[in-house]
């Protein structure tokens, strides 16, 4: 249950959760507002897929408006299109009484238009501070004035209270910290509308409070804001407008304060969706992945995880929180075998897997549905019935020997379509056509199908939208009743509690908290993951 | 200037006005097969076919060439000329000695001349090996230089390490000694590779650095790769003065303008007229199978013949002469 | 956590709640790729990888065409030369035949090592290795039965091949050396070791120009009329290297290496071991090429010039090919028939024989620019995978 | 200072090779001066050539055609200088000719998406039969191509041999060398030319046209293979032969590799490389080895120091990838 329950967006339930729960107590006046961005009938196909059809909407100045919609609904497509990345089949775009076309990014920035996209677009090897004045340099004689950019990042930090160190190089950073520079380089530009695109799928909890504060400052200083999510507590935080997005079109719209969670999920999927995880009482067994003071060496030699012990039974779910970057990348990669651990000790059922490669982790009955499933999870350009066998191509039946089986293959993937509710054109359609959603699917359906006694599940709905998670999270419950020991990692803290029966909280690489799931706190939580223990 | 065009389509059977038919007796046919290279390779290529074309009026021949581009076609480029029944095939280089041999004993109405390609025992009735001493033309530039040198070092650069480039580095080294037992010889090859003899930027560089550490004479003995030696010499200040270079082959004051500025002579393996000699044999019906030996000496001194000493000019002139008539060893043992 | 306003789930699996209340969203095998056409114009469009490199050589021939015009040659006669001799005549289909069979077998030295997204310019080191070793290994058992020296020098070549190959793979896996340069270098590296070994140990005394002893009689390759006994072995490989690449668990980890490294890793496969193997594989090809044409091609020794460009032209041929296993067959065919054929061409017109490479230049072009396949197949064009992504990795 | 602080194992290197090098110097000034010299003469090209790939896989177009770039442009040099009796003229014609090369390769690759690595060796073979179908032999150049002693800095001992007396297109490369490093890390179109070549996407949304930078630096980008070329055929020589670039334009992509895409580590990769090649030379017929394991000791060396050095360089991030506007973000 990732998206909380509606009491939990408006009561205020958090400490760290914003104050202004709802759009009526904010403070720009109505008579100052003017209409800053119109869409009329803005249309975009991609051969026979309607991306965008017919959209017509408005923003006014000062205004949040939010885009919500399932994957694949058009939502990036919509905003791509205002940033002048891609050019509308049809319709017009008018902004500030505008309506010329939009030529390009460049055209867009001129234009007051900022946009941090669902997908970073900053250089990895480049610094902040040279991120920061990309496209928009300034030069003394020829040379970057470089001095001038630390400055500039140093006072955008300064402004919107975001922390970012300009020397640092981006692929250094932990992402959420690239999100603030993302976030920082917009608004470097003077902006009056600011997109963004999925900004708080990759930020914590704290990190995503600090967001929306800044966004409603922003708002409150004249700047207009389109906002795109699938976390419907965002929404109702956030937003005074909601454009509900459905296969291309506009399916409704509604002020925040006339809906709630349950409302907009509705409109969203079209159907009524079940907002919370349905699961009886754990009754777990046996031991079965038992940690030991695990160390783990990250990307840059430093200790990641840093004497982490933890223990996993059979029939339960645990789940680790934490802020990201502590740790849970590297501890996840070690137990999958993917990242030799530099001391420590890793048993799986009694078995040493601690020097264990991935197929030999997988051979012992590791399930593990990895962070980034565009990088490890899939191979974008092989068949799905191939990605849902990419660990086990060489097994019987998928394999004869040395000779693999096509018609095993197939087959496996076509039982799998039906249980797990994978919607693509076919078995042998590419894995990277699909939408995220379904191919978190896939992943998710490879890595419970083959009887998993330890399922490894990290982020597992991350930028996935409601229906898709509200089915991803069934089967994960599903898997822990069949018997399977559970390890959760997400930096969704509504994830973990909805989902959990015992938290482990990470800080520093190692575990600073276990507590039963039931009756834990989510302020309590939030304040050991900032480290405070 | 011996650049009589090679390239300019003789090699072809566009000229049909030319072309008769090889097989009646009335038409005198020469064809020459190249080494992988081609006619204007400024090198034993050109050579042949300038030693072919320069009796062609003579003896009214008609005349063509195919270029071997890899030297798994000899046999089959052989075959071109003996299909379209050519009385005289010649084939250029050592590497296409087996190729001929084979061919001599499949057409054995064909007359074939394999130019540096020695005829061992069993020697075939229809072929006969057109040789020269390099060591011999290596000898007497070598002696040249030696006397010449002021000093006392001088330098040759090779191309791949083969026989060939062997014969003239050893004259080279011996002659020079032998002149003058004072002088030290800088040799180097070209590492082994696709380009060993077509490498004229690593041939200058070598000679760039010989010339620095005090050589005043650059033999180049390499094909290409040696032209490169000497075009960087010819570049260098004192050129013609105090510092000369030495050319291979042929004659390289036709082939090579470039280094007029310093080339003094050529270690010259008289390859056109060896040709030119066994067609007329031919001709004449009083070749012989076997060996042929070429003669090998210096080239003419050109311009330099005011800078060449009197009596260096007379000491090398005795020293070709006794190579020629057999009593100077060279000291070189193939 | 619950939301006390959520019905409570009464069991009904929600799938068929989606799949009744909600339209699967449009979701094809290409998004947003207009549906196949049918017909006749349905199997140009499915056959078109096959249809395009046709194209190409024939523009490409007509491109040369007026080449050869402005040498004042007739284009038709200049082609038939070429042609017949290549195909017409029983030497030069042997000919051709012979110059396939290193190209095909350089070409899948190339295309094996592409699909783990690796870029092998080595396989010029790789043949002479696998030539020098072939050499080596017949002449120390020259007493044996012919059949069986010719057994063992193609089983040296291989093994000369794939050692050399391997040394640029295990640098590649153990310390990240680019294999473009590790391969240049061991270019190199081989001519010059070679180069000793036909000048010293390997050298045959009776031949004053560095070459080693020659095949022994029984061993040399003899024709079974104008087909080389290499042709076979060649063609027998192509298929078997096809079909390893997509029937077999191993070409499944060399083709996942290539298309996404992460994942292979993630997937369980050895990247490592995997890279030497490619490596290895190609080098063996390679290397059992050199063999070959040491026990099939005249004068049946190590000479300078056994490897020609050969190692170079697999690039070639594997672009060709659009690195496709079966496709070096046909684009080996086309190489070595236009060289087979260059040296009738210029007999019969004086015609130079480097148009051959000009043709194949502006061949490559055009197989390899989009422009045919757009002209003709317009928005149906298959999109063709990139080889040159894999390079900064 | 802060820059010999970051860069401490540069520095330390350069120190250490400097003071060899001085000290090899006193000991035979003949010897260190015609070996150093040797080595820059060698590594001329070979730095030109590897700049062209740098411009061009900066900006994330990957360039196997840089031999048959030098190659064409060795050719249009030498005949242009020898038809029009003008140096001036054989080199800037040169180096038009790489421009054209260049341009041939961005059209192709950027404009027409074709693969890169195919693009280039399009151009390798393409080269290899326009320069021999089109040769002719018997051509001189009017005149040598004139020395330059650079004023003051020619006097330095050695360095002023090596580098500061020599013809216009090795002082050109010697100028080239830091003038792109500085344009590369220190100016706006070095700056940008970076972003396009790791993440053209972060560039397109910030407002830079990926593919228009792409075309420009691509094909002016082959400046360099062009002088490399005229080097070849008008400076280190003075003429033109078929396949004259003997491998160079492929020698100067591994450099380009060694020296991480970075122009000051290239030219010291490249004079790594020429310095090993005078060694070998040198070292002919003085030690008693056989001959042909001395030549190889340039690559073998270099093998050696990658395989040690290993893990140090990186490509560019996009180079290979075409781009395609509207699909990458
Ligand atoms: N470049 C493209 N080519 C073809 N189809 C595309 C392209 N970009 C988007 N689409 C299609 O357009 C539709 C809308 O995609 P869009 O990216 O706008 O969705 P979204 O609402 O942002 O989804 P998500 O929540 O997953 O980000 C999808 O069906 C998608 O497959
Ligand atoms: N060039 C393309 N051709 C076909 N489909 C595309 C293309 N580019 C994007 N898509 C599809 O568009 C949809 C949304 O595009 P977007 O770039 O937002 O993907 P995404 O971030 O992977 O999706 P998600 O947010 O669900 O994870 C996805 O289904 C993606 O597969
Ligand atoms: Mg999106
Ligand atoms: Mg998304």
């Amino acid at each position: 249950m990732s998206q909380p329950a509606p009491e939990t967006a408006t009561g205020g339930s958090t400490a760290a959760a914003p104050e202004t729960g709802s759009a009526t107590s904010r403070s720009v006046p109505q008579a100052q507002r003017e209409r800053l961005l119109e869409l009329d009938g803005l249309s975009k196909s991609y051969g026979t897929v309607h991306a965008n059809r017919d959209i017509s909407l408005h923003v006014e100045r000062g205004e949040i408006v939010a885009l919500l919609g399932e994957n694949g609904a058009g939502k990036s497509t919509l905003v791509k299109q205002i940033f002048g990345l891609i050019k509308p089949d049809r319709g017009t775009i008018t902004i500030k009484g505008d309506a010329s076309p939009i030529k390009d990014p460049r055209d867009a920035i001129r234009r007051g238009i900022g946009m941090v996209h669902q997908h970073f677009q900053l250089v990895p090897v480049m610094t902040v501070a040279e991120n920061m004045i990309l496209g928009n340099e300034t030069t003394s004689r020829g040379v970057l004035d470089i001095d001038g950019a630390r400055r500039l990042v140093r006072e955008l930090s300064e402004k919107h209270g975001l922390r970012v160190d300009p020397d640092a190089e981006v692929e250094d950073l932990p992402v959420g910290t690239q999100q603030r520079v993302e976030i920082l380089k917009a608004l470097s530009r003077s902006v009056d509308l600011l997109i963004l695109d999925e900004p708080t799928a990759v930020l914590t909890p704290q990190e995503t409070d600090e967001l929306l504060k800044v966004m409603k400052e922003l708002a409150a200083g004249g700047t207009s804001i389109v906002f795109i999510t699938h976390k419907l507590r965002e929404v109702l935080a956030a937003a005074d407008r909601v454009y509900v997005l459905r296969q291309g079109a506009v399916v409704g719209e509604v002020a925040t304060a006339d809906t709630d969670a349950r409302g907009l999920a509705t409109m969203m999927v079209g159907r009524d969706v079940v907002l919370r995880v349905d699961k009886d009482e754990a009754t777990p067994g046996e031991d079965v992945l038992s940690i030991r003071d695990l160390v783990v060496l990250d990307d840059r030699q430093l200790r990641a995880v840093d004497g982490f012990s933890l223990d996993v039974r059979a029939g339960e779910i645990v789940g680790v929180a934490g802020v990201e970057g502590n740790g849970q990348r590297e501890l996840v990669e070690a137990i999958a075998g993917m990242r030799p651990p530099q001391s420590g000790r890793i048993d799986l059922l009694g078995k040493d897997i601690t020097k264990a490669n991935p197929h030999e982790t997988h051979v012992a009955g590791i399930g593990h549905i990895p962070e980034d499933r565009e990088r490890h999870g899939l191979v974008a350009s092989y068949s799905l019935a191939d990605n849902l066998v990419l660990n086990r191509f060489s097994e019987k039946p998928f394999a004869n020997g040395f000779v693999r089986d096509f018609d095993a293959v197939r087959q496996n993937a076509e039982a799998l379509f039906t249980e797990f509710d994978i919607r693509a054109a076919g078995v042998s359609a590419p894995a990277g056509s699909l939408s995220g959603g379904n191919k978190q699917k896939v992943v998710v359906a490879r890595e419970m199908s083959f009887g998993p006694k330890l399922l490894m599940a990290a982020q597992p709905t991350r930028g996935v939208d409601v229906g898709s998670i509200e089915f991803i999270h069934r089967r994960i419950v599903a898997a822990r009743d069949t018997g399977a020991a559970v390890l959760l990692v997400s930096a969704e803290l509504d994830e973990v509690l909805s989902l959990a029966d015992r938290i482990a909280v990470i800080h520093g690489g190692k575990v600073v908290a276990e507590m039963p799931g039931k009756d834990a706190e989510r302020t309590e939580i939030g304040r050991l993951m900032a480290g405070d223990h | 200037g011996g650049t009589s065009g090679p390239a300019t389509g003789s090699g072809g059977g566009t000229n049909s006005a030319a072309s008769g038919d090889c097989s009646s007796a009335q038409v005198f046919c020469v064809g020459l097969v190249t080494d992988v290279g081609k006619v204007d390779d400024k090198g034993f290529n050109q050579a042949a076919w300038e030693g072919v074309e320069q009796v062609k009026g003579e003896l009214g021949a008609q005349t063509k060439y195919v270029e071997t581009t890899d030297p798994k076609d000899y046999a089959k480029n052989i075959k071109q000329f003996t299909d379209a029944k050519y009385d005289v095939i010649v084939t250029v280089g050592f590497l296409m000695a087996d190729a001929t041999r084979a061919a001599g004993k499949q057409f054995p109405t064909t007359k074939f001349i394999g130019f540096d390609q020695f005829q061992a025992d069993p020697v075939v009735p229809n072929v006969t090996g057109l040789i020269f001493h390099e060591d011999q033309a290596g000898y007497a530039a070598g002696y040249l230089a030696g006397l010449m040198t002021k000093t006392n070092k001088i330098g040759v650069v090779l191309g791949q390490e083969i026989p060939p480039t062997q014969a003239y580095a050893a004259g080279y080294e011996n002659g020079a000694k032998a002149a003058n037992p004072g002088v030290s010889v800088s040799k180097v090859y070209h590492p082994a590779g696709q380009n060993a003899f077509n490498d004229p930027v690593w041939g200058a560089g070598e000679a760039k650095k010989m010339l620095a550490q005090g050589s005043d004479f650059i033999f180049g003995a390499g094909g290409g790769t040696g032209n490169g030696a000497l075009q960087e010499t010819a570049k260098t200040n004192g050129a013609g003065d105090k510092i000369f270079c030495i050319g291979v082959d042929l004659d390289q004051w036709d082939t090579l303008p470039a280094a007029h500025p310093c080339l003094v002579t050529s270690a010259e393996k008289h390859e056109k007229d060896g040709i030119g000699e066994l067609l007329k044999q031919i001709k004449g019906n009083t070749i012989k199978p076997g060996n042929f030996f070429g003669t090998a000496g210096i080239a003419p001194f050109h311009d330099f013949d005011s800078k060449v000493p009197a009596d260096v000019k007379t000491k090398v002139a005795d020293v070709v002469k006794k190579l020629e008539d057999g009593s100077l060893a060279t000291g070189y043992k193939a | 956590m619950a939301d006390p306003r959520d019905e409570p789930s009464d069991g009904t699996p929600v799938e068929g709640a989606v799949a009744t209340e909600t339209a699967p969203p449009p979701v094809l095998a290409e998004r947003g790729a207009p549906p196949p056409p049918t017909g006749v114009l349905g199997l140009l469009v499915r056959e078109q990888s096959i249809i395009v490199p046709i194209v190409a050589v024939i523009a490409a021939l007509a491109i040369g065409a007026v080449l050869i015009r402005a040498q004042g040659v007739n284009p038709t006669y200049a082609y038939q030369s070429l042609f017949t001799y290549s195909f017409g005549t029983a030497d030069g289909l042997q000919a051709t035949f012979e110059k396939m069979v290193p190209l095909i077998l350089c070409g899948l030295a190339v295309v094996i090592p592409l699909r783990v997204g690796l870029f092998n310019i080595g396989a010029q080191g790789q043949l002479m290795s696998g030539a020098i070793c072939a050499a080596a290994a017949a002449h120390a058992v020259r007493e044996a039965p012919g059949f069986l020296i010719a057994v063992i020098a193609m089983v040296a070549g291989i093994l000369g091949g794939a050692m050399w190959a391997s040394i640029a793979g295990a640098l590649k896996a153990t310390r990240g050396v680019h294999e473009v340069i590790s391969t240049i270098m061991l270019n190199s590296i081989a001519a010059g070791l070679i180069d000793y070994l036909v000048n010293g140990p390997l050298k045959d005394p009776s031949q004053s120009y560095p070459s080693s002893y020659p095949a022994p009689d029984g061993a040399k390759f003899q024709a079974l009329g104008f087909v080389p006994i290499g042709l076979p072995i060649a063609l027998v490989l192509a298929i078997l290297v096809a079909w390893m690449l997509r029937r077999t668990t191993l070409g499944f980890q060399f083709e996942t290496i290539g298309r996404n490294r992460h994942a292979a890793s993630y997937a369980g496969i050895k990247l490592g071991g995997m890279i030497v193997l490619a490596m290895a594989v190609a080098g063996a090809l390679a290397g059992l090429s050199g063999s070959i044409e040491y026990l099939e091609i005249d004068p049946y020794r190590y000479q300078d010039g056994i490897a020609g460009s050969l190692g170079f032209d697999g690039i070639t041929i594997a672009l060709l090919a659009r690195s496709s296993p079966l496709g070096t067959i046909p684009a080996a065919l086309l190489v070595g028939a236009l060289r087979a054929g260059s040296s009738t061409l210029m007999f019969n017109t004086g015609i130079q024989p480097e148009i051959v490479d000009m043709l194949l230049a502006i061949t490559l072009l055009l197989v390899s620019l989009p422009i045919i396949a757009k002209l003709i197949f317009r928005r149906h064009t298959a999109k063709s995978s990139a080889l040159a992504s894999s390079w900064g990795s | 200072m802060e820059w010999v602080k970051r860069n401490q194992i540069t520095v330390g290197a350069t120190v250490v090779v400097l003071v060899a090098a001085y000290v090899f110097y006193g000991i035979n000034s003949n010897v260190a001066t015609s070996m150093f010299s040797g080595a820059w003469f060698f590594a001329v090209p070979l730095v030109l050539g590897a700049l062209t790939g740098v411009v061009g896989e900066r900006s994330g177009v990957v360039n196997i055609g840089i031999e048959g770039q030098m190659l064409v442009a060795a050719f249009a040099a030498f005949f242009s200088a020898s038809a029009s009796g003008s140096l001036v003229v054989g080199v800037l014609v040169g180096m038009l000719a790489g421009i054209v090369m260049g341009a041939f390769l961005a059209l192709t690759t950027v404009k027409g998406l074709m693969d890169q690595i195919i693009a280039g060796v399009v151009i390798n073979i393409v080269a290899t039969g326009l320069t021999s179908f089109f040769y002719r032999p018997g051509k001189v150049l009017s005149a040598n191509m004139p020395q330059w002693n650079v004023p003051i800095l020619s006097n330095i001992p050695l360095i002023g041999d090596v580098f500061f007396q020599s013809g216009p297109i090795a002082l050109f490369a010697l100028v080239s060398v830091p003038v792109v490093h500085f344009a590369l890390f220190r100016t706006r179109w070095g700056l940008r030319t970076r972003s396009i070549g790791e993440y053209p996407s972060a560039a397109d949304t910030a407002g830079i046209d990926v593919i228009r930078m792409r075309l420009v630096n691509v094909t002016i980008g082959g400046i360099f293979a062009g002088a490399a070329g005229a080097y070849l055929s008008m400076e280190a020589t003075g003429g033109f032969e078929r396949g004259m670039t003997a491998g160079r334009g492929f020698l100067a992509l591994a450099i380009l590799i060694f020296g991480g895409w970075r122009p000051l580590r290239v030219f010291a990769a490249a004079l790594f490389f020429g310095f090993t090649n005078a060694l070998a030379s040198q070292l002919q017929g003085v030690v008693n080895i056989p001959q042909q394991f001395i030549t190889l000791l340039p690559y073998l060396l270099t093998l050696v120091v990658l395989a040690v050095a290993a893990g140090r360089v990186r490509a560019p991030g996009a180079v290979g990838q075409p781009f395609v506007k509207g699909e990458g973000s």
